[in-house]
Order: structure tokens, then sequence, then C-alpha cells
């Protein structure tokens, strides 16, 4: 199999001790068992997601974005941009389209950067981790590489918001995306394709300033997912992995339930299904425990 | 071989839908010599399965009836069903069309006695009902099918159950030896009927159409409500036949849509009122029936029919596009959205939701035969560049039957304008 | 009423709509609405919104301007894109959610203690510090935001996520003191500053 | 054709009749009873064989009156075309074997049923006579158009390149009509095919009306023979006949012959002065969307400015439906189709000429239908014109400024804007003459409340257009609200007056592109009508039959009945009262037959003869057989065709029933009820379409009459001392299947209840 190559935007959230650490080093494991290659992007910026907008205005917004790509086209010529946070994929091919269609800000955008000593072609592609893995690598190839497959495991998968909205994955639907269930039977697991909750939004940019409101809504998520007979919500979005893990205590002091959900992310199941160990799999960044994987890996 | 006799008087009406007929059978009464290519095995298209019609609440198979004596009385016209027109060469005043014929596997000697039918074990998806029932692989593809010919469908030739139907016909009337053909006829002018078809229901995911069972489109609700029909007329939850009486009509479900059809396609709202009546007329005070719009465009004098069906108490009229529909308990469609009057959100429960689905033209965008205007939604434009070419009915635009049949009446003018020049009868 | 504001209001006397389209982030859409109601219905917080996108998109039509601006429905907008995708007239909604927010804090109309402004403007602030986000901080600010004493409930009601997120190694108490950061600050902030002037500048001009 | 009728007789013992009936009995009872000289079985009739034996007789055998007992006369017409000759049907297979189980103790019915059927046709040939063509009429393809509108310039044009010459009667001074004023024209046609979907989109503008080019055309064109300010005077003839005398104002007058006629006299202009809530008539500030085109014309391209003071409009209101979808009193209750676009077409006139401009559309529903509808919808409000949904309540001029009240339905509260200007978007009021039957309303006005309000209808009609000296009445007939519009979604040019058709808005409110397409359509159907008028064949919906009324003048009472009842006014009546038909005028539906009391009027292939011996020549077992007999007659066109579906679909028939189809219900004479009463019927059934103000019937009034005639059968009935339930009148829809079949099981039922009719000889 040809090697991949990608310039890899992390992103804020992934960095060491930060809320999704855990995902960038499953998802580091993930790409050596795949041989994809992510030559990370010097000094790259945080992204203002998509909620800098009451500081920011449009053209910082895009400036932010712009000084990503123009650096990843200065460092890593001809490498695709992946991105493993849907807020940063989000906001950087979103940047890249406005400054595509309106070419006087691309012009601005370029004035800006050139204090910074950058300048932005802006004909780089940017993707999202799962659209390499659909796209570039197919689920074939992903199948292939399965040592553990994940038997009698019941996964419900979240898709949530950014990743499927607006751009999502190529030939999915914004409102039945189908990609991770398919993605859990490739790793031998039991997707619950009849999972009603997969594109509900978790409320993610109101968790901090208002969580009773985003509480609200993931505990819909969760609730669904027990319906269903979930062992655990898969997901490929940060955001939505904190914000349904991390207040399931709260959300049971609110609303007297007895949720303990774990809540993974895909390359931590691929890593489990690959054979690696509970480490290589971030497994210990669980805040709920996802036990049936621990045991697998153990194995 | 069959044989077509033409000249470059002739005019060639491609699609035998209300259109084609009309433009058909408007230039034989006239004298002129007419071929009717047809792609189904009878004429007749889509308002064939229309139960009634609005504003009228007449039934299409009375005017069919009157249509398809016309067209067997008359001497100038030459119909092919199964046909499709695969190419058009030359010039206004002289073309050559290239015509495939499909093999029917019955021939003229055919008198519908239905021995073949009975003969036959294989069933499949009834098209006509748009696969709401099963039909034989030998059949008539309904009781008004004209011409009178059963058909045998192509997946059972090579199979025991064709040998079947020959030894059934006693006129020898079978014939397994058909094979598809390709004919080249002159004509002087073309009058493009082909129609509309449904625009693809899943593909508008936040209603589900492609997930739950008891939301369904207005052209199979059609087929429902017709005694004739896969429901025997009975307005049914297809889910488990239950009685829906609770019924959603939702407006504009893939039309004014940018991420689907951006054409308004005129015949919904008016077909949705039609609709409306089949629910008061088979449930009255029980009947409990929204529709959910965005503009009612009951235009002209069916502004009439509006009040009427607004009169009914059973009938509530909601100013929203739904934001989507979810399964709720019993497989009942809840329809959640705002409605835009004065601001208030809704999430109703229904037995049966029923999506006022797009027109979206069967005109073939990328590859059709020659050089002609179409515009953004694939209809075709009237314009001098078209040459000896005319649209005819909804391929030119989303119009309602009456509409059609006037506009059709129209490109018949049109098309004898171009052969009588040819004939050098002008001036 | 702050004087951008009074500047604003004068200028676009008794045409709102004018003053959308020059001044709010893909504000020349909204023209373009029919009215459908499809956003309103499909915003996951709509019930939490007072005025949802189709309605103040008519109440930018009818001038509407201080209720627009002081409204607080545009900071329920979670970015789900919901709106976006089902919108039949391509109206990018949730862009001109956050443009009539930012505006609308521009002009200083925003009502105060809406929690969700004040969160993203220190979002904002915080990564405008270090070019990246420092989540213990931007947490911290947030949890002080309505003083001291609110701040160390919020802060006891959060310390068992917190305690949570540190033991998974997801949060660092470290980073407290300094944390992660662009290395090339300088060029990044002025890169920042020049996009905000250049911003300004055009507005003026649009708006002229 | 042969002087002498020679008969034969052939029958199918296909499809299952000859395993289900005794064929060699059938033709028996042919030969016997129905006197064919010649009789022939076939094992499929319609095959290319049976077929070549029919024809063989009919060249070299001389047979010139056929009678073909096999499948409905709906089946094989292909096979069965023998244009040459008098041809009947019988039933046999969906009359017969189809509608009746098998098994023996059905045998002898269904036997007795098959061989009345031969019976019946043998009766009916007998008295048929071939049709042939009466050469009334030669070929006059020059037509007349009247009115000078984009729809009758557009009629003229159209009709010329197809080889017809026009005469164009305009009581205008100029060409244009209505719509000389415009200053442009909604776009006709949707964004084209590479336009991207974005508000800057390249969207379809107004555009040039185009009414100066329809015009130069028009004078280029030698076959069109314009007359300004000229009205018809009088209207007289027939299809390929007709005679009109073209009067103008300077008092000449032209007399020129026609083969057919298209009214496109358009629409006439609201009168706004009945909006006095919308201050209309109050200040000059007010217009209505046609005077906005005027201003707009004389602005060209200017920014426009107000009447009152001449300011120049910074702000201007669209009020929609003004006048119209209302009750009220004096106001329209339809909607007039175009005025959604006509008023965005001027918002973006304002938008056009200053920007800076505010231009609001207060609609309710915004009807902008198809492509170019609603790309047009999109481009008004890519030019930044604002609509509300909202209600207009008022407008108030108070001062130099106008205010507009109104009730925004989104926002939901009672509002008000001020504006320089407010434009009514009123609608279209068909231009046409008096309702021919105002009259006739008077005159049989059932009391006197009604014959005032007929009578007020009467004194408020407008002048005549065309002056049609026919007996009943000077005008096209109305269907609603004035407009002369066909009532047949099928058949949107269907006339009551044959050969005169009409266009564009005298049918329904229309805008420009559709009065255009609508005159191509109505000038088609007027060329056609010329065309077979000279082949002295029908009109839709018989186009090809060749027979016409005659009448035995000397049997003739006067009585009037045939030209008033005719649903198409065909018959005129001459100095002494008596008849005068208008063979290319007629459509063949026999109303005329049925209505006449001393049975003079028939046509050659469908007579009082043809039917009442098909009622005649059924065996009617005596009263102790318990063998009742049910007459039906059943309209060709849904209740016969319905019984014919009701057999495919295997519903079952009385063995009792003879079935009779019949042009028209209209077309049925009391004389076929009394004389099948008199020789021992049980049960009469007559079923036609429907017949109330969404009439079925294909000739119009045919089932309505017929139901009126009936409707005084009782006095028959009590005269022979007969239950008033042995004749039925039903109105049956083509998709009555189950219906059909039972409604004549019913009258089995009945007959069976109140016993046999003593009238069994």
């Amino acid at each position: 199999m040809a090697k991949h190559e990608y310039s890899f935007y992390p992103g804020c959230s992934s960095q060491k001790g930060a809320s999704s650490s855990n995902y960038l080093t499953s998802v580091q494991t993930m790409c050596e068992e795949l041989d994809i290659q992510l030559n990370e992007i010097p000094d790259w910026n945080c992204c203002a997601a998509s909620i800098g907008y009451a500081g920011g205005g449009e053209l910082p917004r895009l400036t932010l974005s712009a000084r990503n790509i123009a650096l990843s086209e200065e460092h890593n010529p001809g490498q695709d941009i992946v991105a493993t946070c849907a807020a940063c994929w989000l906001s950087t091919r979103e940047a890249a389209e406005r400054l595509e269609e309106d070419q006087s800000l691309f012009a601005e955008a370029n004035e800006a950067l050139a204090e910074a000593g950058l300048k932005l072609k802006n004909d780089t592609p940017i993707k999202h981790m799962a659209e390499v893995l659909i796209e570039d690598i197919g689920y074939d190839a992903i199948g292939e590489k399965v040592k553990k497959p994940l038997e009698g495991i019941k996964i419900a998968g979240y898709v949530g918001c950014q990743t499927n909205r607006p751009f999502g994955i190529h030939g999915e639907s914004y409102e039945n995306p189908k990609y991770l269930d398919k993605l859990v039977d490739t790793l031998g697991g039991d997707s619950l394709p009849g999972y009603e909750k997969k594109v509900q939004c978790c409320g993610g940019a109101l968790a901090f300033s208002e969580p009773e409101k985003s509480q609200e809504m993931v505990k819909g998520i969760i609730e669904a997912a027990y319906d269903h007979g979930a062992d655990m919500i898969v997901t490929p979005c940060p955001v939505c992995q904190m914000n349904v893990e991390v207040y399931q205590d709260q959300i049971n002091e609110t609303y007297g339930t007895k949720f303990k959900m774990p809540v993974v992310y895909y390359s931590t199941l691929m890593a489990v299904a690959y054979g690696r160990s509970a480490k290589d799999a971030a497994l210990d960044g669980q805040v709920i425990p996802a036990k049936q994987l621990d045991e697998l890996a153990a194995k | 071989m069959t044989e077509v006799v033409a000249t470059n008087e002739t005019i060639l009406v491609v699609g035998g839908g209300i259109s084609g007929m009309t433009a058909a059978l408007e230039a034989a009464e006239t004298g002129k010599q007419v071929v009717l290519v047809e792609k189904r095995p009878y004429l007749g298209g889509r308002v064939s399965q229309l139960y009634k019609y609005f504003p009228k609440l007449c039934f299409p198979t009375c005017g069919l009836e009157i249509n398809q004596r016309r067209s067997k009385m008359n001497p100038n016209l030459t119909i092919l069903t199964m046909a499709e027109v695969t190419g058009i060469k030359g010039e206004k005043g002289s073309y050559t069309a290239s015509v495939k014929l499909s093999p029917r596997y019955v021939n003229e000697n055919c008198t519908a006695c239905g021995d073949c039918a009975k003969a036959v074990e294989a069933e499949f998806d009834d098209d006509y009902n748009y696969g709401l029932s099963k039909r034989k692989g030998a059949y008539l593809p309904y009781r008004m099918a004209h011409p009178a010919l059963y058909v045998l469908d192509p997946r059972i030739i090579g199979t025991d159950d064709a040998q079947k139907a020959k030894d059934a016909c006693k006129y020898e009337a079978v014939d397994l030896d058909m094979a598809e053909e390709t004919i080249d006829f002159p004509c002087g002018a073309v009058i493009w009927a082909t129609g509309w078809q449904p625009y693809d229901a899943a593909k508008i995911q936040p209603y589900g159409y492609d997930r739950f069972d008891n939301v369904v489109t207005s052209v199979e609700f059609e087929r429902m409500a017709d005694p004739g029909g896969p429901t025997d007329g009975k307005i049914v939850r297809p889910s488990d036949g239950e009685e829906a009486k609770k019924v959603a009509f939702i407006q504009c479900a893939g039309s004014r849509d940018r991420n689907h059809l951006l054409h308004c396609s005129r015949i919904c709202c008016m077909a949705s009122l039609k609709q409306c009546t089949y629910v008061s007329d088979a449930y009255g005070e029980d009947a409990d029936i929204s529709v959910y719009y965005i503009d009612i465009r009951a235009i002209d004098r069916f502004e009439d029919f509006y009040e009427k069906v607004q009169a009914i108490p059973q009938v509530k009229f909601i100013k929203s596009k739904p934001a989507s529909i979810v399964e709720g308990t019993d497989k009942r469609p809840v329809v959640h959205g705002v409605d835009t009057e004065g601001y208030n959100r809704f999430a109703d429960e229904h037995d049966l939701v029923v999506l006022a689905i797009g027109m979206e033209p069967s005109v073939d965008k990328d590859s059709f035969p020659v050089d002609i205007v179409i515009n953004r939604e694939g209809f075709i434009e009237a314009a001098p560049e078209n040459g000896g070419v005319f649209a005819a009915g909804s391929a030119s635009d989303a119009l309602d039957v009456n509409r059609s049949v006037q506009h059709a009446t129209g490109a018949a003018l049109r098309a004898i304008q171009v052969v009588n020049g040819a004939a050098g009868v002008e001036g | 009423m702050s004087d951008t504001n009074q500047a604003m209001a004068e200028k676009y006397r008794n045409n709102f709509l004018k003053e959308v389209e020059a001044n709010v982030e893909e504000g020349d859409w909204v023209k373009m609405c029919m009215q459908c109601g499809v956003c309103s219905g499909s915003c996951p917080l709509g019930k939490f919104w007072e005025h949802p996108p189709q309605e103040i998109f008519m109440m930018i039509r009818a001038g509407k301007r201080d209720e627009v601006l002081g409204s607080d429905s545009m900071w329920m907008c979670t970015s789900c894109y919901n709106c976006i995708v089902r919108c039949p007239r391509e109206l990018p909604i949730t862009h001109i959610m956050h443009g009539l927010a930012h505006y609308a804090k521009r002009l200083g109309l925003v009502p105060g203690n809406q929690p969700t402004s004040k969160f993203a403007q220190m979002f904002w602030d915080n990564l405008m510090k270090k070019g990246r986000v420092n989540e213990l901080k931007l947490g911290m600010s947030l949890y002080f935001m309505n003083g001291f004493g609110e701040g160390v409930k919020t802060a006891l009601k959060m310390k068992d996520v917190g305690l949570g997120m540190t033991k998974t190694k997801r949060m660092n108490p470290m980073e407290i003191l300094g944390g992660h950061a662009v290395k090339d600050l300088s060029g990044f902030q002025k890169a920042i500053k020049k996009a905000q002037e250049l911003e300004d500048k055009r507005i003026e001009q649009h708006g002229a | 054709m042969a002087d002498e009728k020679k008969f034969a007789g052939y029958i199918c013992t296909g499809c299952g009749i000859g395993e289900r009936l005794d064929a060699g009995q059938l033709e028996t009872t042919a030969k016997r009873d129905g006197k064919m000289a010649e009789v022939k079985q076939h094992e499929m009739l319609c095959s290319k064989e049976g077929v070549a034996m029919i024809r063989d007789d009919i060249d070299n055998n001389g047979a010139n009156h056929i009678m073909i007992a096999a499948c409905s006369r709906r089946a094989k017409v292909e096979a069965f075309n023998f244009t040459d000759v008098a041809m009947s049907r019988a039933n046999l297979r969906e009359g017969v074997i189809w509608l009746r189980p098998e098994g023996d103790e059905h045998q002898e019915t269904t036997q007795e049923m098959a061989d009345d059927y031969i019976r019946m046709a043998c009766a009916e040939v007998k008295f048929m006579t071939q049709p042939s063509p009466s050469g009334e009429q030669t070929l006059n393809k020059t037509l007349l158009v009247v009115g000078g509108g984009v729809t009758g310039m557009t009629s003229s044009i159209e009709a010329a390149k197809a080889g017809y010459p026009v005469h164009l009667v305009a009581e205008e001074a100029k060409l244009g009509g209505v719509w000389a004023d415009l200053y442009k024209r909604v776009p006709f046609r949707a964004a084209a095919v590479d336009v991207p979907n974005s508000k800057k989109a390249d969207l379809p503008q107004p555009e040039d009306p185009g009414i100066d080019e329809m015009v130069a055309q028009i004078e280029a064109d030698s076959r069109i023979r314009v007359h300004l300010n000229a009205k018809i005077t009088k209207t007289s003839g027939a299809p390929g006949r007709f005679s009109a005398d073209i009067s103008t104002e300077s008092g000449s007058t032209a007399t020129e012959n026609f083969g057919a006629i298209v009214q496109a006299t358009d629409y006439k202009p609201y009168d706004a002065n009945k909006l006095p809530e919308f201050a209309y008539g109050k200040t000059p500030d007010v217009v209505t969307n046609f005077e906005l085109e005027k201003l707009a014309k004389e602005a060209n391209g200017a920014p426009l400015k107000r009447p009152s003071d001449g300011k120049e409009v910074k702000s201007v209101a669209f009020v929609q439906c003004a006048g119209q979808r209302s009750e009220k009193e004096g106001h329209l209750p339809y909607c007039s189709g175009f005025c959604c676009t006509e008023s965005i077409k001027q918002a973006m006139y304002f938008k056009a000429q200053n920007p800076g401009c505010d231009a609001t559309v207060l609609f309710d529903d915004l009807r902008t239908p198809g492509a170019a509808g609603e790309d047009f919808y999109r481009s008004g409000q890519q030019a930044q014109v604002t609509f509300s949904k909202g209600k207009v309540s008022e407008v108030v001029a108070d001062g130099g400024d106008l205010k507009v009240k109104f009730k925004d339905l989104i926002l939901n509260e009672d509002t008000e804007m001020d504006c320089d200007l407010v434009v009514l978007a009123t609608g279209q009021v068909p231009h046409v003459g008096p309702d021919p039957y105002a009259q006739l309303a008077v005159d049989e006005a059932e009391d006197e409340e009604e014959k005032a309000k007929a009578q007020a209808i009467l004194e408020v009609a407008p002048p005549s257009i065309l002056n049609l000296d026919y007996r009943q009445g000077t005008d096209l007939p109305q269907l609603k609200y004035g407009f002369v519009d066909s009532h047949f979604i099928c058949f949107p040019y269907e006339t009551r007056r044959t050969g005169i058709y009409a266009a564009g808005p005298v049918r329904r409110p229309m805008d420009m592109k559709q009065a255009m397409e609508d005159a191509v359509g109505a000038t088609m159907k007027a060329i056609q009508a010329a065309e077979n008028a000279a082949r002295g064949s029908a009109a839709h919906p018989r186009v090809g039959d060749l027979s016409y009324p005659s009448f035995r003048k000397e049997g003739c009472t006067q009585c009037k009945r045939c030209t008033v009842e005719c649903p198409f006014g065909a018959i005129n009546e001459d100095e002494k009262r008596y008849p005068l038909f208008n063979e290319s005028r007629c459509r063949r539906c026999g109303t005329c037959m049925g209505a006449c009391p001393v049975r003079v009027i028939s046509f050659e292939n469908y007579s009082i003869d043809t039917v009442n011996q098909q009622i005649k020549n059924v065996e009617i077992p005596d009263e102790f057989e318990e063998k009742p007999r049910i007459l039906a007659l059943a309209c060709e066109n849904d209740a016969y065709p319905a019984l014919d579906m009701a057999a495919q679909a295997g519903e079952e028939l009385t063995p009792f029933a003879r079935v009779i189809p019949v042009r028209c219900l209209g077309s049925v004479s009391l004389s076929w009820i009394t004389d099948a009463l008199n020789s021992g019927y049980d049960g009469i059934v007559l079923m036609g379409c429907r017949r109330d103000e969404d009439y079925q019937c294909h000739f119009v009034r045919g089932s309505a009459i017929a139901a009126e005639r009936m409707s005084k059968v009782g006095d028959t009935l009590e005269s022979l001392n007969l239950e008033p339930e042995r004749v039925a009148v039903y109105e049956v829809a083509i998709t009555d299947i189950k219906r059909a079949p039972q409604l004549i099981n019913d009258m089995a039922e009945t007959v069976e209840k109140i016993g046999m009719s003593p009238f069994k000889f």
C-alpha cells in the first residue's frame, strides 16, 4: 500500500494536556497502522472555531485560517491539509472557500498575512481525517488490518454537526450519514443504524456559557444510545466527545438519570481493533472507561 | 420489421401522455400525417395514473376515453408504443428520426382475453401503481390501456413463464422471438412532449421518505385514493394498513428549493387541495388534515377551489416549510417546524404524511438529440434556435393538465406551420 | 447609545436592511429569504430563540433595528449548520447570525450578561494572547466572569469535571503558567491587527 | 353506395364466446330473426383472416350493411374499421360472457342475452345508412380574429404563418389593445442553463414588451388584413361559411366570409373606483398597476415622479390582490394570476431607476409559478424589492404622504408604512359580450325575485361583440364570472359555438406569455374547424363523423324544442319558425333528436329507429316465465365503458338487462321509453354523465336536458298506471365500475319487489 502523506492541523484541543490529547494519541496509532504520515503544520494557530465571532470580525477570523493554510503551503507544499477536529476542519475549509469566491477578501487576507511575511495561494484541499479514511484509504484497506474484531460490542455512531454539515463526507446525507456505522461494521463491531440522534447537535458552543442548554441536548443523545442498547458511543469530533462524555455526572444530578456511557473516538476503536495496547489507543484518556475495549486490548 | 410510412410532411410527436396525445390528435384531425412515439406500452402517461382532476374533481379516464376513441378512429395517426427516439438528424422541414422499439413479445393478434396472465406465475412491482402493488409477468398495464394489448415483462423472457404465456395464448399473439429494433423515418417537424417525473423523494432527507413507511408522495397517494388502485381506494397507513385519518400535506417537497428543484412545480398546491377532499370524503368529521405551505398557488379561477377546501372544517393551513419529520410512537410521523405566521413551534403527529412532490421535466438536458434551448431547470424554452422542434406541455414548464393541453394544441400549429411550409401550402 | 451606533443609525435612517447589507457578514443575503421558516424549525435550540432566524430577517426588512440588534436570539446559535443546509434559498444563516451578533457587539447593543457573548469574547481574547487557545485559562476566566463569588461556585460545580480531565491528562494545571503558544507571536498579532484595520476600512467605505 | 341494402352478419367464437355460447343458435337467430342474408362464424374474427373475410364480402359480394357479433364496440376498433359500409356490433364478450358467471344454471339466460344482442344489432344495422359528406361547405381558409391586443395579434401572425389568411378586427385606433401601454413585460424565460444559483446570479430582468415588433410583423404580412376602429355588427353562417359584417366608425361596412373565428378581446382593467378603502380617487398618488405602466412608459427610464406634485418617488408600496380574491360587493372573487409577477416587475422599475427607492410588495400568497415565475421572484428579491406577507386594510392620504395600514402576518402585528406612491395590483375583467342566456334566464325565471335578478343582469349586460344571428343569442356562452372558458380540463378549447374559439384573458385571467400561447392553441382549433367543415366532418368530440341531422319538414310542428335545446345553438329558425339546421355547427350529439316530440329528426347512422328497433327486437318472455327485461340506455363515453370495465373486472350483471349505448343521454327520445314500457319491459335505467355546475357531459347540456325530460316521464307511467320506480335516471362516471352494473341489478330487484310489467304480449 502506498504511503499517504498529509499536512496535519491538530488544533488546540489536541495539544498535550488539552481536552482531546487522547484523540491525537489514538490517531497517531491508527496512522502508524495504516501507513499514514502526518506532517504537522509548523507554528499553526487557533482557527477561532465557530465561537470567535463576537470578538473577531469576518476578515480577522478568515486570516487566522489563512495563516495556517499559508504555512502549510510553504512548509508542506503539495500536501492536502488534514484536521482531526471538526471545528478546525470546518473553519479552515470554510475560510478557503470564502476567500476563493470573494477575491477582494482574498487580497485583503494576503495583505494582512504580509505583515507576518506569509503569502496565501489557497489551492490546497482541506480534509477531515474521516474523509481520508473513507475516500483515500477505503473500508476494505481499513478492514484488512483488523486483528481483534470488536465482536459483540454495540456502538452508536454519533456524527454530530460540524463533521456533517455543511460539507460532510462525500455521498453521505446530512440527516442520516452512515459512515460511522460502516466503519464499526468494518471493525467487526455491531453498528446501530437506527440510532436517530446521530446528527443531533450537542450544543458544544454553549457548553461553557450556558451548560444547562447544552446538557439538555446531550441527555437526549445519550438516552437514545441507551434505547438502542448501545455499549458505547463513537464520534469523530473532539467537541462532541468531550461534551457528551464529561458532563454525564452533572446530567445525572440534574435529571436523576444514571448515565455512564463511554464515548470514544473512531481512532480509539481502530487502534484497539488493530490489536494495539490500551495506551496506544488512549483508552486511559476515557473519563468514563470503555470496559469492553479495555478488556479487548488486554487480551 | 416495423414499417412506418412517413414523409417530410409528417409530424413526429414524442411522448404519448396527455400533451403528446393532444398535439398528435389536433394535428391529425386537421389532416396531417402524425407518428406518435411513446416509451410506455400504453398511451395516457401520468394522467392515466390520476384518480381525479382538480378543480372539477372529475375523472381523467373520462377524457382519456374520448382521446383514445379519437386516436382509434383517426387514419392519419400512427402510434408506436414501447418506443424511444434515439436520434434526430437534419433540419427544420426535413428531419430523419431514429426510434428504438423495445419488444412487447405480444403482437396485434392479442385480444386482451387475459389467458397469458392467468398462466404466468412471476410477479413484479406494478409501476403503474408506483410499486405499491404487484402485477403478473404478463400483464395489461391497466384496464383502459390503449393499445389494448398485453405485455410480457422482459424479466420473464427465457424462463418457463414465457413459455407458459405462449402456450396459454389461443391466438398466436405471444411472440417470444420479438427483438429490439431501431427504425429511421423522415419527418418535417417534431413535437417534444416527454412530460415529467416525480422528483426523487428520498433526496429530501429531512422528510425521511426513505426511512419512514408512513411518509408517501402525492403521486403514490393518488393511486391510493383510486378505487382501482393498490388499496382499493382506501386511505391507509402503508406500515400496517390502518385507516389514515390524520393526514399532513407538505408543499414544495422538492420544489422552490436550491437543494432540489429551483422552480415552483405549480400543480402541487392544487393537487394537495384536491387530495384533502379525498381524506375528508373518506372520513368526514373524523378527518384531521394539515396543509403546510409557503404560498398557496391557487392561481386564477382555481381560487374558487381553494376557498371550497378552506371551508372544510377538518382542513387547516399552516404557513410553514416543515424542518423535519421524525418517526414517533407506532410509526406515526411527527412533523417538526415553525408556523411563521406569528412564530409558533409545532411537533404534530400524523397517521400519514403526503409529500407534494415536485415536477421534474423528463427532458434529457445533457444528450438531447438536437441543439435546443433548455433552461436551468431542464425545461425547453420556445426559441427560434430550436428549428422545427417544439416543446409541448410540461416539457416546456411545470404545467397542470389544462395548461398542458392548451400548450400542446398550440404546439400542433407550430408543427403544422413547418410542414405546410415544407408542403408549399403556405401563402 | 454608543457613538458608532448613533452614527450608523443616522446613516441608514429607516433602512435597516441596507445597514445590515453594508455592515453584517453575509448580510446581503437577507433580502433573499422567502419566509418559509425551515431555519426556525431546524434550530436545535429553537425554543430558546425569542426571534428565530426567519423572523429576524423579516424584522430587518421591517426596520426593527433595536429589537434585532438588542436581541439575544442570535447568541443562541451553536453553529450546527442545520439551517444552512436546509435553507431553500441558500442563505448562510449561521454566518448571518454570527455577523449580526458581531455587529451588535461592535455597536455595544448586546444585552448585559449575555453569557455566550462574554464567552465568545473571552475565547477571542484568549487566542489573541498566544495564538492558541488555553482551555484552562479560558475555563477559569469564564467561571469568574460574573465576579469572584459566582466564580468560586461555578468552579466548585465544575470541580469534578476538571478532576476527571486532569486524571486523564486532558487538562494540565501547569497550563495556568504559560502553556502552548505560537512561536511567531508578533507576526501573528500584526497580521490579525492588520486584518481588523482592513475590515474597519472596508465597512467604512462600503457603508458610505 | 349501392341503393339496395345487402346484409351480412359475422359471429366471432373467440375469447371464449364459442365455449360459453351456442354459436350455431346465434347464427340461426341472426338469420331467422335478424334477417341477415348471410351469416359467417370465425374463431378469431379480428385476425387478419377474419377481417379479410369480411373485407372480401364487402368488395366482392356487395355486403354494405354488416353486423359484427364479437367484443365491445370499444375493442378492436382498428381491426373492424370498415368505413365504407354501415356497421353494427353485438357485444357478446364484455356485454355477455364476461358479465355472466359460468355454469349450467346460468346457461339458458346467458344464451338468451346473447341472442337478444344479435337481434338488436341486426335491427340496428337494418335502419342505418352509410353517412356521406353533404358538401354543404367548401374550404374557406380565411379566419376572422376579433381583438387587436397581443392575443389577437399573435393569433393573426400564427395563422398567417400556417398559410391561413386573416382579417384582424380591432375596435381601437391602433393595435396593441390593453397591452399597448406596457413599458416592459415580465420575462418569458427562466434562467439560462449555465446560471448558478446564488444571490449574485444573472436572473431574468423585465424585458421589452415587443408590441411594436408584432405590429410591424402584421403590417408587413400581406395575408393579414387589419380593420381598425372597427366592430363586428353581424355574424351569421357556420364553420366554413361564416359571414361577418365589419363596420368602421366612419360608417363603412364590409362583409367578409370566413372559415372560422377567434375571439381575442382580452380583458378590461378593473375599475379601482370600487376601492375607496385604498384611497383610490382621493389622491392621484394611488394608482392601479395598469396606470403605473403608463407612468413608467412616460418616464421612459427616468426616475418615476408621483402624479400629485412631481416629487421623485422614494418609497412605493404595492398592494396585492386589490379588489380581488374577495367576496366583497364589487370585488373580484378570483385571482387574476398575472398581478404578482406584474408587481415584481413594476417594483423593479423603481429599483432600476433609483436603487435608493424603497419598494415593498404586500402580499398574502405570492403566486409566481413555474420556472420563469420563481426565477423572477428571486430576481425581484435580488433587486432588493422587499416582500412582506401582509394584509392591507387601508390607505390613508395625509397631506403629501400616504400611510398604508396593514397587518404584518409574519410579525403578527398591525402596523403601517409611509410612502410616496401606492400601486394597487388590480385584476382583469373579461371583455365579453352579453351572456346569450341572460334573456333566457329572464324568460324562465321561476319567481319574481329571480326574474328581477335576471333582468338586472340583462340590463347591465355589455354590448355584443360578435352579434351572432343565432337562435340562442349574440355571443359566446359564459362559464363563470363572465369568462367564456371551456369547462373541460382535458379540452380547454371546447366551445359551445362551433368554429368560434375564445383565446387569452376572455377565457381566464392570464399574463401576456400565457395569452400568446393560448392564442396559438385557439388558432389551431379555428384552422381545424375550417378544415373539418370543408370535409363535412363533425368537430370535437366526434371528429370524422359525417352524419348530420335531417328532418321531415312536413312532420314538424314548429315546437322549437330542438332550436332551444341544442347545447351548441346550432339550429336557427326560418321565417316560418321551422328549424334551420347548420351542419357544420352541429356536434352530432342528437339532443335535437331526443327533443323532438314528433320524431322527425334523425341521423343516417343514429336515429329514432336504430334504437327503437333494438328495443322492439328484444324478445319479451311472458309474465309467467319470471324473466323480466330491463332496458339500460348508457352514455357511450362514460357509462358504457364503465360496464365494459366492470366486465373486465369480473363484476356480475343480471341476465335480464339489455344495454344500448347512446351518443348522449340528451339524444334519448321519450318515445323510446314509452315504446319500451308498452312492449313489456319491466324496468328502464338511464345512465348519463354528471350534470351539475361541474358537469361532465361532453355535449355540455345533454345529460341535464335528458334529466329534465325524464322528470316528466312520471306522467307517462301514470297514464299506463305503472309504478314510478320502473324508470330510473342516474349520473354515472366512467370510474363507476362496481356501481354501474349494481344500478341495473338494483332495478332487477325493484322489479322483483313490485312485480312484472302487465304489458307483455
